[in-house]
């Protein structure tokens, strides 16, 4: 907490100087705040590095990481969205699942195959606005609606591909699934996966901090009944973050299906949200709501990734990666509270 | 007795291979009483969900229990408890303790062939990575089955077996990726099953890295289609299996029992067949009709 | 005066089966500051409510502006018909800014995208009028309740209406901001503006008030011109009957010096309280003055524990005490009422048995942690009756009370530890007339058994009324203390030198 | 909310007639609340009776339904100590798997075999008090923590068991798993599994109900930080309520592995966190934290355990169990709601 006593104090005597003060430590908290696990993030690359006798600096390998943070980005940008507004949704994986299938259905049919791509993107949208609309018009809980059509979700991704796995080796537009953009021929490429998720992360930054709706997010996770009495239509913002969250899963679940040429309605998706919350988390997003960037998630989603990728870099077992992996996450967040002792609580 | 009523529970049935299996004993169990009725459940690899779905059946009052235990000695009590009832239990895919009858594929069997393949294919010399999955005995099996051949091979090193695929396609693919990072040289990987093959030939042909030898088992559709296909070279073999006639037969093995007939032995291995680029034209593979 | 701007006829609202308002008729001109008095719970915020179109009245209910009919839908529709409302309870998004604060609902956007800048630079002059020491970009969070209910009046100032309705805006200000919004609602008066103010506190409605209003328990008891507002009448209007001896003071520690009980020496924080140092005697009843943001609070969160002091120490009877948490100061015999009824008070969901008992039942239990109800029970009850706890028993919860009956339920739950010392921040926050007597009553009646009592309080003619001796605080300091002596009472101006600075006198 | 504005007023003229009739009202609104689900339970237990001609109400199905719902019973009754905190304890599947190896271990050693019983229980008690540990004194958020610990002890349960099953047919006490007491011989006999979890719901309502610490849990619940300044040991109630959420997963770990005479520690257990925070909510527990009660978690614990039975008993396929399950939850919690408009919202 700062001192209010203090800049009150001063106030009269030399109110710009106070008030530039107050906007400086606000403006270093704020970075703080952004910055977040970026250090963390450094550290765990640094180790791996070092690990893997420098195998994880390396072009390819690097590539190899954000490539595996692509999809999981894509949920957790949506995710940031539903957490601002202080709800949660469990059912991203699922609904990623479903997706997936009804996209790769729709590529066998060669007259509309390309239209595989929005199909997939809509189907997800199309349970994220069921999911908003439960939570925002009947006053459900999101916890409990979405746990509902985490299980409701899967068994529908099931019933699309009647329980087998679907694939199609020459799905349209699988260049977002595998290639990648080259920008200096030979030299620098990135993958389109990564490149997708990149510009999800832009947008979603637009919208969050540069446009009305973006404040109004902010406003229901801060203080919902303040957002209901200042003429916001909570129910409209809370319909937009779960259709947004939905959308981004059904994306995610086309880059899936894109970067494995297959889906299965059973397998694919499997506690994703829970990679998804995580990142958000260890990127600072508050569950309480109102508190958070979409910067943080990225880098949560970073870390994520980097775990993955360097624990196997490094030839540590697979059981082994379990506990490492749980370590690290608790011992992030823990560092993190340290480091913002102090500083706003989240 | 008539076949009335039968229970199936099942590894996982987003898994096309316990779909085949399931689809199998329907056109059994309908082949000996078309009004009989099948419920087919998934255990998601959990014991006490197959031990409290087996309870279930027994409340149902079915006649004939088909299982793919979660475990060969774990789900033991349960089936006492079911056969204490008066039902009949066939164990399907993997064997289990007590049980009336099992039916499965020799997946040692299957693992030794698909690593014999890569054996010769290298010419008894090489680095080999035994791409690991989910620890349930079919896996267990197929991994000693591997490490049988390897290990005859003095020429052959194993580089890891450590790592979980998930028996998916991303699993796969995520630690063949890490995989190829870590070694410059691979000459072969040995997957548990299709799917983790598939996935470790999309991170080869992403890393542009040719001329490694990948195996697996199972025969599935898609393994089929990865060997036709020639962008998909690398993908050399894969040890069949043919669920669709499991599942027949243990339906056949429990209505005999059913109706007093002891089968000659309580355990029928179903030899594996390798499938590979090379025959997979006269692979009948699992979804094909089959009423032979 | 001409035509009214604003009447509401036969306005009823209940909420499920509880009817909160009768046929309520509220008239109000333009150019008209109009004060709504009543106790807690009377309906007053309700009223408002339906106003602003926070709530929906029942059928039958009828609201003009300017003789036409209205039907005011949700908080957008409120605002279209000219309406601006500060709520009691405060209403604002912490996590954003001030300016996002005030424009929020209606922000200006250029092309889709948010103008910041723009939002900016227009709550600049507003926050300026208002003497804000704090800029548009700050978060709210960081603000003191003090500042956020200023924040709460630039947004209905910037909403240009014509109707202004301020629901106890000035329980968070200290006595200068309150000087300084009292200037601006004149002002605002002189424009035109009609104005709805309700008040607890009967020197503003008399300083302030066109015409007064009068609720009680959801009907209207009638409406005064600017002639006939008077305490009296007022107060037996909203109370039904006379209160007399508003504040009661009988005990008198100079006829009988206690031992000093309580003593703070040299306390600091780090931030907000540097080096304060106070004495409390037993049966004595010390006034801790000061704005707010003085660091009172703080102090007092030092002193029992409830933030880490950096020096200094607590005596309790002399001996020097370490006290490291709340739990610790009430083994060490000192309870705090907290300023913050809601957020650091009561458990709103529990039954008010609950909240009465909850300091001592460790104390009370049997077997070492099995519940005696009984006991519980009746301390409840007692508390109920003793301090006319109004409520339809003790098992209701906590939250379903009015203001002042939730303040007597967290009275009683210290007073249940029976306390060598009280420290109570605010003790009568937003609580009606009757109630705050009430609380006056019970506070001298401690000092008379011995308690040594520590009362924080931003009201002056409380402190003046009720305390022996007054300490004023000015930004983390001790600023200088004035005793109460039979010759010279304590007086409002000396106090508030002392707080702002103007003058130095000596304690 | 009641009416103080009326009772106040008539208060001087009948105050017994207006106390009585709010008496009265609240009780109601108590009765409502504590019967929670029950119809939505009874409606199923009927509705599944008639579709499966009547198999669903007959003693041994009876008795299959009550020992299945046993361990989710126990755990949940944990998960309630947590919610009721407005904590949440994801780990419960994991512990309840390192739990069950660590007893199964034990059990194999013929000297202290019948020790494996404790040993579970500490195990999980332990790992629970740790999770308490991290949580109230590094102010770490719930969620994150036991979202690490559910990795992390996942990967020790495996390592345990060096990644195997262990099998122990011949464990002590396996008649807790697969027995029952016999009340009156041959007629009425309740499982034993069934009794524990009546036990462990009898004692922790008498612990939330009866005891001063039972009061503190709802009060931290309800409002951590005046709890604090009331002088409640904040830190000491959270490690309270984690630690039992641990201990009876460890219990529940000893039922499963009493039951199965075996245990794995990467399959067991998998996502029950799931079922027991379902069981929670649907018992009515608010999220938020301070309202609840344990007979609602009994309740919403049987609802789960039904719907499994019942959707088996009447041959509805996996896929569809899986659509229904997740409708239903939505649909019981979006009826409770509308039973509960206009009470206490949640
Ligand atoms: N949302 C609500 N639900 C149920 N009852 C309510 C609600 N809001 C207010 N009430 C009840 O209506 C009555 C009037 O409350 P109101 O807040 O209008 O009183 P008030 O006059 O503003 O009191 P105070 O001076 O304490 O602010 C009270 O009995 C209160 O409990
Ligand atoms: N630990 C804390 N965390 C957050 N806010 C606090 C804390 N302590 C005090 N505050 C708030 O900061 C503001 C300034 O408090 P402070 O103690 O400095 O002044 P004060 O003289 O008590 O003023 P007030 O009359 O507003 O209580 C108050 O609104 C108080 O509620
Ligand atoms: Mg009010
Ligand atoms: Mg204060």
């Amino acid at each position: 907490m700062p001192d209010n006593g203090a800049s009150a104090k001063a106030a009269p005597a030399a109110p710009g100087l106070a008030a530039a003060q107050e906007t400086k430590r606000q403006r270093t908290r704020a970075i703080v705040r952004a910055v977040g696990m970026l250090p963390v993030l450094l550290l765990l690359c640094i180790g791996f590095h070092v690990l893997s006798d420098g195998r994880f600096f390396t072009g390819q390998n690097i590539g190899i990481v954000v490539q595996q943070s692509a999809v999981n980005t894509v949920l957790a940008a949506g995710m940031t969205f539903v957490i601002l507004t202080g709800g949660i949704d469990l059912s991203v994986g699922s609904i990623l699942a479903a997706s997936a299938m009804a996209g790769l259905i729709v590529s066998k049919f060669a007259d509309f195959g390309p239209l595989w791509l929005p199909v997939a993107v809509l189907t997800g949208a199309v349970f994220g606005i069921l999911n908003g609309a439960l939570i925002a018009l009947l006053r459900l809980l999101p916890f409990i609606v979405t746990l509902g059509s985490l299980t409701a979700v899967r068994g529908a991704a099931r019933l699309l591909g009647a329980d087998t796995t679907v694939f199609n080796p020459s799905v349209p537009y699988a260049f977002i699934g595998n290639g990648a953009l080259t920008l200096i021929p030979g030299i620098v490429s990135i993958p389109w996966l990564w490149v997708i998720a990149l510009l999800v992360i832009l947008v979603s930054w637009l919208v969050l901090k540069r446009t009305v709706l973006g404040v109004h997010i902010y406003a229901v996770g801060g203080n919902e009944s303040a957002a209901r009495l200042a003429g916001i239509k909570v129910w409209a913002v809370l319909i937009f973050v779960y259709g947004v969250s939905g959308l981004l899963a059904g994306l995610g679940g086309a880059m899936q299906a894109a970067r494995l040429y297959a889906a299965n309605g059973l397998q694919l998706g499997q506690s994703y949200e829970l990679d998804a919350i995580t990142a958000v988390i260890l990127g600072g997003t508050s569950f309480v709501g109102g508190i958070g960037s979409i910067w943080g998630t990225l880098v949560g989603a970073l870390i994520i990734a980097v775990l993955s990728n360097g624990l196997i870099l490094i030839g540590v077992s697979d059981v082994w990666q379990y506990v490492i992996k749980g370590l690290v996450i608790i011992g992030a967040v823990a560092l993190d509270r340290y480091r913002l002792q102090g500083s706003a609580r989240t | 007795k008539e076949l009335k009523s039968i229970g199936i529970s099942l590894g996982s049935l987003g898994n096309p291979f316990f779909v085949a299996l399931s689809k199998g004993a329907e056109f059994e169990a309908r082949k000996t009483n078309p009004n009989v009725k099948i419920t087919t459940v998934g255990f998601e690899y959990d014991l006490g969900k197959q031990v409290t779905q087996i309870d279930n059946f027994i409340a149902a009052g079915v006649d004939l229990i088909l299982l793919n235990p979660g475990d060969p000695k774990a789900v033991g009590p349960a089936i006492k408890k079911a056969q204490a009832a008066g039902i009949v239990v066939v164990a399907v895919d993997t064997a289990a303790e007590g049980a009336d009858a099992t039916v499965t594929t020799n997946n040692v069997q299957a693992g030794e062939i698909s690593c014999q393949y890569i054996v010769d294919k290298l010419g008894g010399k090489g680095d080999v990575i035994i791409e690991n999955g989910p620890q349930v005995s079919a896996v267990i099996d197929r991994v000693v089955g591997c490490k049988n051949v390897l290990g005859k091979n003095p020429g052959i090193k194993v580089l890891s077996n450590d790592q979980d695929g998930k028996g998916s396609r991303e699993g796969g693919l995520t630690v063949a990726q890490g995989y190829l990072t870590r070694f410059a040289k691979i000459d072969a990987i040995f997957a548990i099953n299709d799917p983790q093959a598939i996935g470790t030939d999309l991170a080869a042909r992403q890393q542009q890295r040719t001329g490694i030898v990948i195996t697996a088992v199972d025969g599935a559709p898609d393994i089929e289609a990865a060997l036709k296909d020639p962008q998909a070279a690398q993908i050399q073999a894969s040890a069949s299996q043919d669920p669709f006639f499991m599942a027949r037969r243990a339906v056949q093995v429990g209505v005999g029992i059913l109706n007093g007939q002891k089968p000659a032995s309580t355990v029928e291995l179903l030899p594996s067949k390798l499938v590979t680029r090379d025959n997979v034209g006269e692979y009948k593979g699992w979804t094909s009709d089959r009423s032979q | 005066m001409s035509e009214p701007i604003l009447e509401m006829r036969r306005v009823s609202k209940s909420f499920f089966s509880i009817k909160a308002l009768r046929d309520v008729d509220l008239t109000v001109y333009a150019g008209e500051i109009h004060a709504l008095m009543g106790e807690n719970g009377a309906g007053k915020s309700t009223l408002m409510k339906i106003l602003s179109g926070a709530y929906r009245p029942d059928p039958g209910s009828e609201i003009r502006i300017d003789g036409q009919p209205v039907q005011i839908s949700g908080p957008l529709g409120g605002r279209a018909a000219g309406i601006a409302i500060i709520y009691q309870e405060l209403s604002l998004a912490p996590n954003l800014s001030v300016a996002e604060n005030i424009y929020l609902g209606r922000e200006t956007s250029r092309g889709g995208l948010l103008a910041r800048e723009a939002m900016q630079a227009g709550a600049g002059p507003i926050l300026a009028r208002l003497g804000a020491d704090f800029t548009p970009q700050t978060q709210v969070a960081n603000l003191s309740m003090g500042q956020r209910q200023l924040v709460e009046i630039a947004r209905a100032l910037h909403a240009r209406s014509r109707i202004l309705i301020m629901d106890e805006p000035t329980t968070a200000l200290s006595a200068g901001e309150s000087e300084r919004l009292f200037a601006l609602i004149r002002q605002l008066r002189a424009e035109g503006l009609a104005i709805i103010y309700i008040s607890h506190r009967m020197d503003e409605v008399y300083a302030l008030g066109d015409r007064v209003t009068v609720l009680r328990d959801g009907t209207l008891v009638g409406s005064l011109d600017k002639p006939d507002i008077r305490a009296d009448t007022i107060v037996r209007m909203m109370v039904g009957r006379d209160v007399s001896s508003f504040y009661k003071k009988e005990h008198d520690p100079s006829a009988r010096p206690g031992a000093p009980v309580l003593a703070a020496v040299d306390i600091a924080d780090n931030s907000r309280v540097k080096g304060c140092s106070l004495t409390v005697h037993a049966g004595e009843v010390v006034g801790l003055a000061g704005l707010v943001g003085a660091g009172r609070t703080e102090l007092a969160h030092l002193i029992i524990g409830a933030a880490p002091m950096t020096s200094g120490h607590v005596e309790i009877e002399g001996r020097a005490v370490s006290i490291r948490t709340p739990g610790e100061a009430l083994d060490a015999g000192i309870a705090y009422l907290t300023e913050d009824r809601k957020a650091l008070g009561l458990f709103l969901d529990m039954s008010c048995l609950d909240n009465i008992n909850l300091a001592v039942l460790g104390r009370d239990a049997k077997f070492g942690g099995i519940l005696d109800r009984d006991k519980a029970r009746d301390r409840a009850k007692r508390a109920f009756a003793t301090l006319g706890i109004r409520a339809a028993n003790v098992g209701v919860p906590a939250g379903g009370l009015s203001g002042g009956n939730q303040q007597k339920v967290l009275l009683s739950r210290l007073l249940a530890i029976g306390p060598k010392i009280l420290i109570l921040d605010e003790p009568t926050r937003g609580v009606d007339v009757g109630a705050k007597s009430e609380i006056y009553s019970i506070i001298d009646n401690l000092a008379k058994s011995g308690t040594a009592v520590l009362v924080i309080s931003s009201d002056l003619p409380e402190i003046i009324g009720i305390c022996d001796r007054v300490v004023v605080m000015r930004a983390g300091h001790i600023a200088g203390q004035i005793r109460r002596d039979a010759t010279s009472p304590l007086s409002q101006e000396e106090i508030m030198a002392l707080a702002t600075g103007t003058e130095q006198l000596d304690a």
